[in-house]
């Protein structure tokens, strides 16, 4: 293995090949698996970023999610393929979208820790459906009388929302930010009221984008 | 929050039904059809608080808690007329509103009016919590998500070519025959020992023989050069097969050739 | 629908995501699902024949089979793909293994036989799959009425456990504290078979790859 004696295009070929036809993102080291010869974490890594470019424009493109590289269809193509596949996930109530949030922000937390948060009691039907979609599942338990289920996002997650890490969820707005937003948030809600499915407010908030660090990120188990 | 559960619950309703309606704002006054899909809306206490602090414009660090609680209050009980079953969550809040505004009431020391903790500060903490988290939840959901806002990719491979056979290790073989020994219905005549290995194999391949030709010549069996021990099991095994009366050995006179033929050639010709 | 005023363009990518994206061969029926516009059979035809040509050479192709068309990778592919999931190979049951032992020890035996020492019917499928893995034959039929079959291991059978010959089988002889069947016979039997296991495989079925070794040549078939 002193010189590449392998033939890159060859490689590059096998690794298309590989994520085309994986159900299941692929890392780096699944991928060396492909080959006799050793390759490198780099050599890999330049390929794969080749063939990405190649797939640039196309209507699949070539992902780096937390779980590995795969081939996704790019979204707008989904209103088409929808129409073959009737039966898409569902958009989750905001009971199961505010629980998710908690749990991917505030994790690990017990079903006592987001009650407490959204002041209501978290029906166990939304722990449910979370955990059967793969999203939320069990990491241990807090030690205090009852020893409570703490609960913390998966892998999966994070593949499914293609993202690398759970520093890659959009930004949460701070505190701060909030109390100055009464304008902006009772539009919001007016907006909310009369079913406008669009809610453009919340997207000025820029997902991502800033810089500083102000939010807790829980390392990823 | 734990002096509101002191409070009695049933305290806020003698109160509310003390109080006359006619403070309400007007803008308050929502139709009963609209309003039932409104509540449908809200995610418990914090969010119906959050709304209305929101829709009048209040000030989340300097709430007026008369205005709000009573018209908190006025959905509760719009609420309670609807469904029992979310009263519990909000009867709390309305507990912890009611508690809030009457400490509001009070007159304030004069010596530390600063350093008195606010009384709605814990109320003011939960709610931009809660309202952190529900804008965290809009943001997440507006990701694009696998199968609903992009679809994978799959291609066909086919993997028939190579069907993965179950392993077997010859350890596997002698744990086999530990199983079938622990059982209790082994018998004895069926022991097993080193030596048979090789005549059953010489068994197996002689009768392999017999199977195209018919016939064979006995010396044919044996070859000189594979040294005594094999031509001893050889013949061991000829003599196991004619005892199990699966080969028939034959010889027309003293002296001539002995020929071996399979006993299954040997019915059917 | 008189004149075609969709793109063709954006119909073969639509066509193309679909494709990559479904985990079942799609018909054309299906296909004209994806499009508000109606498509003819004809119109559809020529663009998958023209996609098909688009990936010409490529890593997968697209093609058409019974229950209609879909991407594959190419079949040269597979030797690299298959490394990536080395199924774990099943496991056959107890009734198989027992079964295979006791041929492979007691050869040539009777279906009988085994019932016999395993206590419990034998069923045909066991024997089949040995059979059809190649393991097993039928050497010949025990003269008892009903002339039943008599098995025994293969060739195959010891070149897939790396077996010379049935002597390098496990050695039963340990297994005297389970069961007291050591006799002096087994004794006598033992000192056969030291010397035995330095001799050449007696084989009628020859491998050519041995030509060193001077082991039989078969005189017969």
């Amino acid at each position: 293995m002193d010189s590449p004696s392998f033939d890159l295009q060859e490689v590059k070929r096998v690794l298309e090949a590989a994520l085309l036809t994986s159900a299941e993102p692929l890392q780096l080291t699944d991928l060396k698996k492909l080959f006799d010869e050793e390759l490198s974490n780099d050599v890999l890594r330049n390929i794969l970023a080749e063939l990405a470019g190649d797939w640039d424009g196309r209507v699949i493109e070539l992902t780096n999610v937390a779980s590995g590289w795969r081939f996704r269809a790019r979204p707008e193509y989904t209103r088409f393929l929808d129409r073959l596949n009737p039966q898409r996930p569902p958009r989750y109530s905001r009971a199961v979208l505010e629980t998710l949030a908690i749990i991917s922000y505030k994790q690990p937390v017990t079903r006592g820790d987001i009650e407490d948060i959204r002041g209501v009691i978290v029906s166990s039907n939304i722990i449910k459906a979370l955990q059967a979609r793969g999203w939320i599942d069990v990491v241990g338990n807090r030690e205090v009388p009852g020893r409570p289920e703490l609960f913390a996002t998966t892998r999966q997650f994070l593949d499914d929302l293609g993202l690398r890490s759970l520093t890659e969820l959009p930004a949460l707005d701070d505190l701060g930010q909030l109390v100055d937003t009464v304008t902006e948030a009772a539009q919001f809600n007016t907006e909310l009221t009369a079913d406008d499915a669009e809610e453009p407010v919340e997207d000025d908030v820029s997902p991502a984008e800033e810089p500083e660090e102000q939010r807790v990120i829980p390392t990823l188990n | 929050m734990i002096e509101a559960v002191e409070t009695p619950s049933t305290a806020p309703l003698a109160t509310y039904r003390g109080e006359p309606l006619l403070e309400l704002p007007q803008d308050l006054y929502i139709p009963p059809d609209a309003l039932e899909i409104l509540l449908d809306m809200f995610e418990g206490p914090l969010d119906l608080l959050l709304y209305l602090i929101r829709k009048h414009n209040l000030d989340v660090l300097d709430i007026p808690m008369a205005r709000l609680t009573a018209q908190y209050l006025e959905y509760v009980e719009i609420m309670r007329q609807k469904s029992l079953e979310l009263a519990g969550d909000y009867l709390v809040m309305a507990a912890v509103l009611i508690e809030i505004k009457s400490r509001m009431l009070l007159p304030r020391p004069a010596a530390s009016p600063h350093d008195e903790l606010d009384p709605r500060a814990e109320l003011v903490r939960r709610l931009l919590a809660y309202e952190q988290m529900k804008r965290a939840a809009h943001k997440l959901d507006q990701m694009p998500q696998a199968g609903r806002d992009f679809q994978l990719v799959q291609v066909w491979i086919d993997k028939a070519v190579a069907q993965a056979f179950p392993a077997v290790a010859p350890e596997d073989l002698r744990q086999a025959w530990v199983w079938l020994l622990r059982r209790a219905n082994v018998n004895q005549h069926h022991r097993v020992t080193r030596d048979q290995l090789s005549v059953r194999e010489h068994m197996s391949a002689i009768l392999r023989r017999l199977q195209d030709v018919k016939l064979i010549e006995f010396t044919r069996l044996f070859s000189p050069a594979d040294g005594v021990p094999k031509l001893v099991v050889t013949f061991l095994a000829v003599l196991e097969l004619a005892r199990e009366t699966l080969i028939e050995i034959t010889q027309q006179e003293p002296y001539s050739p002995i020929y071996v033929k399979s006993a299954h050639g040997l019915t059917v010709v």
